[in-house]
C-alpha cells in the first residue's frame, strides 16, 4: 500500500464509502448528512490535488497503475491515469463539493440524494481512472443511473419524461459501443486498455468499430443532431444536477473520442473526420442561433453547451497538437464554466422558482455581487481572451484551421453568435429597470453561495492568464496520442507537423519549379 | 520595470476600485485610479520623451527588425510548436500609443471627478475606465497577435460594460451589446487571420511573422486554400485582419455600432470612441505594416474601405442633431482618413493623424460633456444655441478643438493646429499615391473635409452662437434628482453653468495638445523621410517613395484641403447665423435625401432586416422545426410509437395456448436442423 | 438373418407399431398401455445394444413408475375424451409437414454421417468387455461422475416435493388434529375461575 | 440390408420414434396427457441414439447421459402431470383450449 497504487483505489471508491456512512445515517440528520456528504467530497478533492502534484507531466503513459486480474482471464481490476485523464478526475473532484453546496437547500429525500451524488463520484472518477475495457463500461453506464435518478425524482415538473429521454438516447447508444468492445476483445483477446492501444485492429474492422463508439459517444457529449435530450434533461434536473450533467458527463464523449476513437482506430477517424466536422460545425451554428431565440434560460445554456461541445470535437479530430491540446482545454474550462453557469442559474431559481427569462430583469440592483459572477462566466462563455473559455475555443480553431479552412471558419461563427446569445441573456435578466414586483425582494449572495461560486471565477480568470498548468499536463500525454496518429495514418510525426499545414502551398520559384515535379516522380515508385 | 508599471497600474487601480470600491468609498476609489493612471501618464511620457527628441528608445535592443524593449511577464500558451508568453513589447510605434492612451485616460479620468460627480456608482465607472485603460495598454504592448487579441477583446468588453454603465436605460443596454457583437464580427476576421497567419508565417509572434514575411522576397508569395479556393495567402490574411480592424475601427458596414456608443458617459466616448480604442484598428494595421506591405490587392482595400468610410460618415455627420453624434460620426470619418493613409503606405502619417486626433477629438468630447453637463444632461443641438456667453471656457475650448478638426493652417508654412499638418499629409499622400483608387480617394477626403468643416461649424454655431432656443424639458434625465438644489423650473438653458475646474483643467492640456501637437511633432512623422525613420526606428513600414511624392504634389492640392475647409465653414456659416431658416428649408425640398442621411443610410435597417432577423428565424426553425419537430417529435418519439405499434402485432403471437407455443418449438428445430443440414453442405 | 438381427426387426416394429398407436388411440387408457409396450419393446433394443442396466432401468421406472403415473392420472381424472379428441386432424397438415421434414432430415443425417476418426474413444470411458454393464455403470456414477449423479437425485428431489407441493389441498370446513396446539395449552388460556354464587348458578 | 446390427438401423428407428413424438403433439393438441406422452417419446428417441452411439463408439458416456435424461423425464413426467391434476381441479377440464390466460 503506497502512495503510488492506492491513490486511485482511494479516490475512486472513497465516495461510496461516505455513501455507505450516510446509509446508518438517520434520515432526519439532514444537516449531519449533508455535512458528511460535503466532507467526503472534500476529502475526495484534497486527494486529487494530492494526484496531480505527483503526477509526473513530462511522462506519457500511465501512471499510478494497478493492474490485478479479477474476473477470469481477460477483465482485471487495471487503473491509471495519463495526462488526458488526470484532469478530469480533478475536474470531478473539484465540482462534487459545488454540487453537494448546491444542493444543500434540497429538502426532499437528502439521504437518498446525497447518496445518490456520492455514489455518482464514484462511477464517474471511475470512468476515468480505469484501463479496463469492461470496467469502462461499466462505469461509463453505470453513470446513467444515478443521473436518471437525480433527474427523475428531484427534478422538475416533466421530469419523469426528461428522465426516460436522457436515458435511452444515451443508452441506445451505448449498446452499440458493448458490441464494439466485444468485436474489440475477441480481436486483441484482452480488455486491457494499455493493450489496446498498442493492438493494430485491422481496417475494415476499426470503421465500425469507430462508428459503435461515434453512436455512443456523439450522444454523450452531445454532437449535433443526437442533443435533444440535452436541454431537456438540464431543464428539468435539479441544480446540481445540471451541474454535473453539464461539467462532466459530457466531457465523458470527449474523453472517449480522445481514449478510444482516436488511438485506436487512427484510420476510421481520418476517415471521418470530414464527417465529425461537418456535425461539429453544424452544432456551433445551429446551435447558437437555437440558443438565441430561447425563452428559458437553463435551456438557453444547454444549447450553448452543446456548440461548445461542437469545438471539443473539432479539435479532436483535427488530429494534431493545437487542436488536440485546445479541445481537451476547452472541457476542462467548460467544466468550470458551464458548471458555474448553471449554478448561476440556480442561485435566482433558488429565490424565484422560474427559469423563465422575461421573469427576470435588472437583478444588478439588488444583486450586484451576483451580476459580477454571473458576468464572469458569461465572458468566459463567451470565450473573451483572458478567461478559461478563450484559450480552447482558439486553440482547436487554430487547430483546425491547419488542416481544413471551411471548418474554422464555420466555427468562428460562433465567436459571433455566442456573444450574441450570452449577452442578451445577460442584458435581459441582469441589467434594465428593477420594474417587477417579485424582484424587489431579491437578496444578493449568502456565504454558501459565494463559497461555491468565488473559486469557479478565480479558477476560470487564472486559467485565461495561465493555463499552463492544464496544458502542460496534458502536453506530453497528447503529443504520444498525436504521434501515434499521425504513425498511423502514414505520416511520420516531424512530417505531420509540415504536413499539417495542408492548405499551404507555395509558388515556386523559378528554379524550385521542379521540387513538385520530383516528388510526383517519386510517387509511383513508392507504391 | 518602468514598462511594467505603464501597464499594470492602471489595472491595480481597476482592481482596487472594482473590487473594494464598496467598502473604500467613492472618493478614494477615484483618487486611486486617477493617481495610478497620472503616474502611469508621466512615466509614457518618460519613455516617449527619449524616442522623440533623444536617441531613442531607452534600453532597445535593435534585432535587425526593430529597436524595441520586451519585458516578459509570464508564459501563457504553449502547444505544439507554438509559444505563446505575455511579453510587453515597446517600441517607437508603441511608445505613441503608451502617451496616447495614458495621458488621455488619465484626463479623462481626471474629467470624471467632475462629470461623475452626482452618479452613484462612481468606483465602479473608475473601475471599468482603469480597466479599459489596461486592456489598450495590452493591445498596444503586445508582442504577439493573441496577446493584441487579448486586448482588442479586452477594450471591448470595457467598453460594453461603459457603454451600458447605466444600466437602467434600455437604449444603453442595447448599444452595448450592439458595441460588443458588431466588434464580435470584425473579431470574426481578425481571429481567421490569426490562424491564417500562424499557419502560413508558421510564427504567432510579431518579430518571428515579420522576418518569415521577409523571406517571401525570396521564396515567392505563399497560396492558399483558403475555403475553396486557391487564393494568395498573405491577402487573404491581411484582408482577414483588417476585417477586425474595420470592427473595432468603425469602418464602413461595421460602423453601426459607435454612434449608437454614445450612450455610455461622455468621458467614456472621449476616451474610448475617440481617442483610444476605435485607433486600435489602425494601430494593428501600422504594427502589422510589414504584412500588409506584402499584398497590394489588401492595401487597395484598406485605402478604398477607408476613403468611403471618410465621405459616409461625415455626410451622415451633416444632419445629426445629439451633439455627441455629430462628434461619433466625425471620428469615424476621420479614422477613415487615418486608414487610407496606412493604405497608400504612408503608415507615418496615418500614425500622425491618430496622434493629432486623439488630443482633438478628446478635447471636443470632453467639451461636449462640459456642454452637456451645463444644460444638464440635454445632448439635442436644437435645443441648445447662445451659450458662448454662459459658459465661456468650455467655449474657447471647443473652439480650438473645432479648428484642430477642420484643419486650420496656412499651407506651405508651419504653421496651423494639429489637424492641418496630419490632415493635409493624409490628403497629400492620397494624391501621391495615384492612379484610381489614388484619386477616388483623393477626391472623396477632400470632399469630407469640406463636410467635416461644414458640420464642425454646424455644430458650434448651433450650440454657441445665435440664441437660445427653448425646448419642452421633459425628457428624461437619470441625474435629475441630484441636482434638486437647483430647485427652481427655469429652463436648462437659464440654469447652464460653467464647469469645475476639475473638468476644465483636463481640456487645457488637451487645448495644448491640439495645437501644439502638429507643429511639434510633424517633422518625426512627415517632414522628411530620414527624419521618420529615424524615429519610428523599424517599428513600421516606412515607404520611401509615397512620402517624396507627397511632399511634391501640384501646389493646388496642398491648397485643397484649405479650400474644402473655407467653404465648408462659409456654409456653415450662412446656412446657421446669417439665414437659420435654410436647412429647415433644404430639408423639406429633399426630404429623401434628408432621411436617408438623417437615418445613417439606413444601415441599421438594413443589418436588422439580413442578418439579425434571419438568424432570429432560423433559429426558431431549427429549433422547433428540426430539433423539436424532426428530431423529437418524428425521430425520437416516433421511433418509440413505431416500437409500440411493431409490439402491439407481436403481441398477438403470445395467444396463450400451450400448444402454440409447443408448435412453435418444433417448427424453430426443424428450421434449425434444416439450416444445420444445409450449411453443413448435406443437402 | 442372425437372431439378433430377427430380435431387433421384432422388438423395433413393435415399439414404432406401439408409439403410432401412443399417438393415435380414441381412449388415453390405450394410449397409455400402448406406451408401456413401447417402453418394453425400447428396453430391448437397449438390451441388444448392451445396455442391460438401462434396459431394466427402462422397465422399473418407465413401465413401473412413469406410465403407472399417467394411468393413475387417466383415470383419475374424468373427463369426456372424445371431446377432446374433436378437431383431431386441424393442425395434422402442419404436424405432417413439420414431422415429415424433421424425418427425412434424420434420416439424411443417419445415412450419411460418419465419425470423426479421433472421436472414437476419445471419450476416455472405454466400455470394458470383462466387466458387466451395471458394474460398469456404477463405477462411474460413484466416482468420476458423482456430482452429476448428486445433482441428478436433486432433480429428482425437487420434481417430488414440487409435485407435493402443487397438489397437496388444505380443504377448509374439515377437522384436524394440531399437536403443537394442543401441547402448547396453558391453563391460563382454557380454564377460568368464575366464583358462583351457591344457589343462584351462572 | 446387412445381416449385423449397424448404427444406422437404431437411428432409423430412433428418428422414426422422434418423428412420431413431434406428430403426436401436432395432432393431439387438446389432449395435454397424450402431449406429456410424445414427448416421452421423443425423449426415448433421444436415448435410444445415445446407447446407439455408446455401443458403437464403445464408449460408456452415452449410457451415462442416457441415465441423466431418464431421470429428468421421470421428474418432467411427474411435475407435469401433477400441474394437470391441479388444473383439472380448479378448472373442471384439461382442455388446453380453454387456457390462454398467458395471452399477451
Amino acid at each position: 500500500m503506497t502512495f503510488e497504487n492506492s491513490i486511485l483505489t482511494l479516490l475512486t471508491w472513497l465516495p461510496v464509502f461516505g455513501a455507505a456512512i450516510l446509509l446508518f445515517t438517520p434520515k432526519t440528520a439532514l444537516n449531519a448528512i449533508r455535512w458528511i456528504a460535503l466532507a467526503t467530497t472534500l476529502v475526495v478533492f484534497v486527494l486529487s490535488l494530492a494526484l496531480w502534484q505527483a503526477f509526473d507531466a513530462s511522462s506519457a503513459g500511465f501512471q499510478f497503475v494497478v493492474n490485478m486480474p479479477w474476473i477470469g482471464d481477460s477483465i482485471g481490476y487495471r487503473v491509471g491515469v495519463d495526462g488526458i485523464s488526470v484532469l478530469f478526475v480533478v475536474l470531478t473532484a473539484l465540482l462534487m463539493p459545488a454540487a453537494v453546496l448546491a444542493s444543500w437547500d434540497v429538502e426532499t429525500r437528502v439521504k437518498e440524494y446525497m447518496i445518490v451524488f456520492l455514489v455518482l463520484e464514484t462511477l464517474m472518477i471511475g470512468v476515468f481512472t480505469t484501463l479496463d475495457l469492461a470496467m469502462f463500461y461499466v462505469f461509463f453506464e453505470g453513470t446513467l443511473l444515478p443521473m436518471f435518478l437525480i433527474i427523475g425524482i428531484w427534478g422538475g415538473a416533466a421530469r419523469i419524461q426528461a428522465a426516460y429521454k436522457f436515458f435511452f438516447y444515451t443508452f441506445i447508444g451505448s449498446v452499440l459501443m458493448l458490441l464494439a468492445m466485444m468485436g474489440m476483445y475477441w480481436d486483441a483477446g484482452t480488455t486491457d486498455i494499455v493493450r489496446l492501444l498498442g493492438h493494430d485492429f485491422p481496417v475494415g474492422m476499426q470503421t465500425w468499430l469507430w462508428l459503435a463508439f461515434f453512436a455512443s459517444l456523439a450522444v454523450k457529449m452531445p454532437m449535433w443532431p443526437f442533443h435533444r435530450w440535452l436541454p431537456e434533461a438540464h431543464v428539468q434536473a435539479p441544480t446540481a444536477g445540471s451541474v454535473i450533467l453539464a461539467a462532466i458527463l459530457l466531457k465523458l464523449g470527449g474523453y472517449g473520442f480522445l481514449r478510444f476513437s482516436l488511438p485506436m482506430f487512427p484510420d476510421a477517424s481520418a476517415q471521418f473526420a470530414n464527417f465529425v466536422f461537418l456535425l461539429s460545425v453544424a452544432a456551433i451554428i445551429l446551435t447558437s442561433l437555437v440558443a438565441l431565440v430561447q425563452t428559458d434560460i437553463k435551456k438557453l445554456i444547454a444549447y450553448s453547451s452543446v456548440a461548445h461541445m461542437g469545438f471539443v470535437t473539432m479539435g479532436i479530430f483535427a488530429g494534431n497538437a493545437l487542436g488536440i491540446q485546445g479541445a481537451m482545454f476547452q472541457m476542462i474550462s467548460h467544466g468550470i464554466v458551464s458548471g458555474a453557469l448553471f449554478l448561476c442559474v440556480g442561485v435566482i431559481y433558488d429565490r424565484m422558482h422560474t427559469r423563465e427569462i422575461s421573469a427576470y430583469g435588472g437583478l444588478v440592483e439588488r444583486m450586484p455581487q451576483y451580476a459580477f459572477a454571473f458576468m464572469v462566466f458569461t465572458m468566459a462563455n463567451v470565450g473573451l481572451p483572458g478567461t478559461s473559455g478563450f484559450v480552447g475555443e482558439f486553440l482547436t480553431m487554430i487547430g483546425v484551421f491547419q488542416v481544413n479552412t471551411w471548418v474554422a471558419f464555420g466555427a468562428a461563427f460562433g465567436v459571433i453568435f455566442s456573444a450574441g446569445y450570452a449577452l442578451w441573456l445577460y442584458r435581459r435578466v441582469v441589467f434594465g429597470a428593477l420594474t417587477k414586483d417579485s424582484l424587489k425582494g431579491i437578496l444578493d449572495l449568502n456565504l454558501r453561495e459565494k463559497v461555491v461560486l468565488y473559486p469557479l471565477i478565480v479558477l476560470t480568470v487564472v486559467f485565461g492568464f495561465y493555463p499552463a498548468p492544464i496544458l502542460d499536463t496534458t502536453a506530453a500525454a497528447v503529443d504520444n496520442l498525436v504521434a501515434q496518429y499521425s504513425a498511423a495514418n502514414g505520416l511520420d510525426p516531424a512530417v505531420a507537423q509540415a504536413d499539417a499545414r495542408a492548405p499551404l502551398e507555395y509558388v515556386a520559384p523559378a528554379e524550385g519549379a521542379a521540387q513538385p515535379a520530383d516528388d510526383h516522380a517519386a510517387e509511383p515508385a513508392a507504391h | 520595470m518602468i514598462i511594467q508599471a505603464i501597464v499594470f497600474l492602471p489595472l491595480i487601480g481597476a482592481l482596487v476600485a472594482g473590487l473594494l470600491g464598496r467598502t473604500i468609498g467613492h472618493r478614494p476609489s477615484e483618487f486611486i485610479t486617477t493617481g495610478l493612471l497620472l503616474i502611469a501618464a508621466v512615466l509614457s511620457w518618460i519613455v516617449f520623451i527619449p524616442v522623440a527628441f533623444g536617441d531613442g528608445l531607452v534600453g532597445a535592443v535593435g534585432d535587425g527588425h526593430a529597436a524595441v524593449v520586451k519585458v516578459e511577464v509570464m508564459r501563457w500558451i504553449q502547444v505544439g510548436d507554438m509559444d505563446l508568453r505575455w511579453i510587453l513589447r515597446v517600441d517607437t510605434l508603441t511608445a505613441i500609443m503608451l502617451v496616447v492612451v495614458n495621458t488621455v485616460s488619465a484626463l479623462v479620468h481626471l474629467y470624471s471627478i467632475g462629470y461623475m460627480e452626482e452618479d452613484p456608482h462612481r468606483s465602479r465607472f473608475f473601475a471599468y475606465l482603469s480597466l479599459f485603460t489596461f486592456a489598450m495598454l495590452m493591445l498596444v504592448t503586445a508582442d504577439n497577435f493573441l496577446q493584441m487579441f487579448f486586448g482588442w477583446e479586452g477594450v471591448g468588453l470595457a467598453s460594453y460594460l461603459l457603454i451600458g454603465f447605466w444600466y437602467t436605460k434600455p437604449s444603453a443596454t442595447a448599444a452595448a451589446m450592439k458595441a460588443f457583437i458588431v466588434n464580435r464580427v470584425g473579431d470574426f476576421g481578425f481571429a481567421l487571420g490569426i490562424f491564417g497567419a500562424f499557419l502560413v508565417l508558421g510564427h504567432i509572434d510579431f518579430d518571428g511573422a515579420f522576418h518569415a514575411a521577409d523571406e517571401f522576397a525570396a521564396t515567392g508569395l505563399p497560396v492558399i486554400q483558403f475555403l475553396s479556393w486557391q487564393l494568395d495567402a498573405m491577402t487573404v490574411i491581411c484582408l482577414l485582419l483588417f476585417m477586425g480592424a474595420m470592427g473595432k475601427s468603425a469602418q464602413f458596414l461595421l460602423h453601426t455600432w459607435l454612434p449608437d456608443a454614445m450612450e455610455g458617459p461622455t468621458p467614456v466616448s472621449a476616451l474610448i470612441h475617440a481617442a483610444t480604442m476605435v485607433t486600435a484598428g489602425v494601430f494593428m494595421v501600422a504594427r502589422l505594416s510589414p504584412l500588409f506591405e506584402t499584398s497590394p490587392i489588401a492595401l487597395t482595400v484598406v485605402i478604398v474601405i477607408g476613403a468611403i468610410t471618410a465621405f459616409f460618415a461625415a455626410t451622415v455627420g451633416l444632419v445629426q442633431n445629439d451633439i455627441k453624434r455629430v462628434i461619433a460620426y466625425s471620428t469615424c470619418s476621420q479614422l477613415g482618413y487615418m486608414f487610407v493613409a496606412l493604405g497608400v503606405g504612408a503608415y507615418s502619417a496615418g500614425i500622425f493623424h491618430l496622434f493629432t486626433h486623439a488630443f482633438f477629438k478628446a478635447l471636443l468630447f470632453l467639451g461636449a460633456g462640459s456642454v452637456i453637463h451645463a444644460m444638464h444632461h440635454e445632448q439635442d443641438m436644437r435645443n441648445m444655441g447662445g451659450l458662448r456667453k454662459k459658459i465661456p471656457i468650455t467655449y474657447a475650448m471647443m473652439m480650438i478643438g473645432t479648428l484642430a478638426l477642420t484643419g486650420v493652417g496656412i499651407p506651405g508654412t508651419n504653421f496651423g493646429f494639429a489637424g492641418f499638418f496630419s490632415k493635409d499629409a493624409i490628403i497629400e499622400s492620397a494624391y501621391a499615391f495615384g492612379g484610381n483608387v489614388g484619386s477616388l480617394a483623393f477626391w472623396l477626403l477632400v470632399v469630407a473635409a469640406l463636410f467635416t468643416s461644414f458640420y464642425s461649424w454646424r455644430l458650434v454655431h448651433l450650440t454657441f452662437h445665435g440664441t437660445p432656443r427653448e425646448a419642452a424639458h421633459g425628457h428624461d434625465d437619470h441625474a435629475h434628482d441630484d441636482h434638486a438644489d437647483h430647485g427652481h423650473h427655469g429652463s436648462a438653458h437659464d440654469n447652464a453653468h460653467e464647469s469645475p475646474n476639475v473638468m476644465l483643467v483636463p481640456l487645457y492640456v488637451l487645448a495644448v495638445g491640439a495645437v501644439l501637437a502638429g507643429v511639434v511633432f510633424y517633422g518625426m512623422f512627415f517632414h522628411d523621410v530620414e527624419h521618420i525613420e529615424h524615429f519610428f526606428a523599424g517599428s513600421i513600414y516606412v515607404d520611401h517613395q509615397i512620402i517624396e511624392d507627397a511632399h511634391h504634389v501640384p501646389t493646388w492640392v496642398k491648397w485643397s484641403a484649405t479650400i474644402a475647409m473655407i467653404i465648408g465653414f462659409v456654409a456653415a456659416w450662412y446656412m446657421y447665423i446669417r439665414r437659420p431658416d435654410v436647412p429647415g428649408r433644404l430639408a423639406a425640398t429633399n426630404p429623401g435625401l434628408y432621411q436617408f442621411l438623417l437615418n445613417k443610410w439606413y444601415f441599421d435597417e438594413l443589418y436588422n432586416t439580413i442578418f439579425v432577423k434571419p438568424a432570429l428565424w432560423i433559429g426558431n426553425a431549427v429549433w422547433k422545426g428540426f430539433d423539436d419537430w424532426l428530431v423529437d417529435g418524428k425521430i425520437a418519439e416516433g421511433l418509440g410509437r413505431r416500437v409500440q405499434n411493431v409490439t402491439s402485432w407481436v403481441v398477438k403471437l403470445q395467444s396463450g395456448y400451450l400448444y402454440h407455443y409447443a408448435f412453435a418449438m418444433l417448427i424453430g428445430i426443424a428450421a434449425l436442423l434444416t439450416w444445420a443440414i444445409a450449411a453443413g453442405g448435406l443437402i | 438373418m442372425t437372431l439378433p438381427l430377427f430380435f431387433f426387426y421384432v422388438f423395433s416394429a413393435i415399439t414404432v407399431a406401439s408409439a403410432f398407436m401412443v399417438i393415435s388411440a380414441r381412449n388415453p387408457v390405450h394410449a397409455v398401455l400402448f406406451l408401456i409396450l413401447a417402453f418394453v419393446n425400447a428396453a430391448g433394443l437397449f438390451m441388444l445394444a448392451g445396455a442391460e442396466f438401462l434396459a431394466l432401468l427402462l422397465i422399473v421406472v418407465y413401465v413401473g413408475a412413469v406410465a403407472v403415473l399417467f394411468l393413475f392420472v387417466v383415470m383419475m381424472i374424468d373427463v369426456d375424451f372424445a371431446e377432446l379428441k374433436s378437431g383431431l386432424l386441424s393442425y395434422a397438415p402442419i404436424g405432417m409437414v413439420v414431422g415429415a421434414i424433421l424425418f427425412l432430415e434424420l434420416l439424411l443425417v443417419a445415412g450419411s454421417f460418419v465419425i470423426a476418426p479421433d472421436v472414437v474413444g476419445a471419450g476416455g470411458l472405454p466400455i470394458d468387455a470383462t466387466m458387466d454393464n451395471t458394474r460398469a455403470l456404477g463405477l462411474v456414477l460413484y466416482t468420476r461422475y458423482v456430482f452429476l449423479f448428486q445433482g441428478a437425485a436433486a432433480v429428482l428431489l425437487v420434481a417430488m416435493i414440487g409435485a407435493i407441493v402443487l397438489t397437496l389441498r388444505h380443504r377448509t370446513g374439515i377437522k384436524r388434529q394440531s399437536t403443537a396446539s394442543q401441547l402448547g395449552r396453558k391453563p391460563s388460556e382454557t380454564v377460568r375461575n368464575v366464583k358462583v354464587k351457591s344457589g343462584q348458578g351462572l | 440390408m446387412g445381416l449385423e446390427i449397424g448404427l444406422g438401423h437404431y437411428l432409423t428407428v430412433a428418428a422414426i420414434l422422434f418423428t412420431l413424438g413431434v406428430f403426436g403433439i401436432f395432432i393431439n393438441r387438446k389432449n395435454i396427457i397424450v402431449i406429456l406422452m410424445s414427448v416421452e417419446l421423443i425423449l426415448l428417441a433421444v436415448n435410444l441414439n445415445l446407447v446407439a452411439f455408446s455401443a458403437h463408439l464403445n464408449d460408456l458416456q452415452g449410457q451415462v447421459f442416457a441415465l441423466m435424461i431418464l431421470t429428468v423425464a421421470a421428474a418432467e413426467a411427474a411435475i407435469g402431470l401433477a400441474i394437470l391434476v391441479i388444473f383439472y381441479r380448479n378448472r373442471g377440464t384439461i382442455a388446453v383450449e380453454d387456457v390462454n390466460m398467458m395471452k399477451g
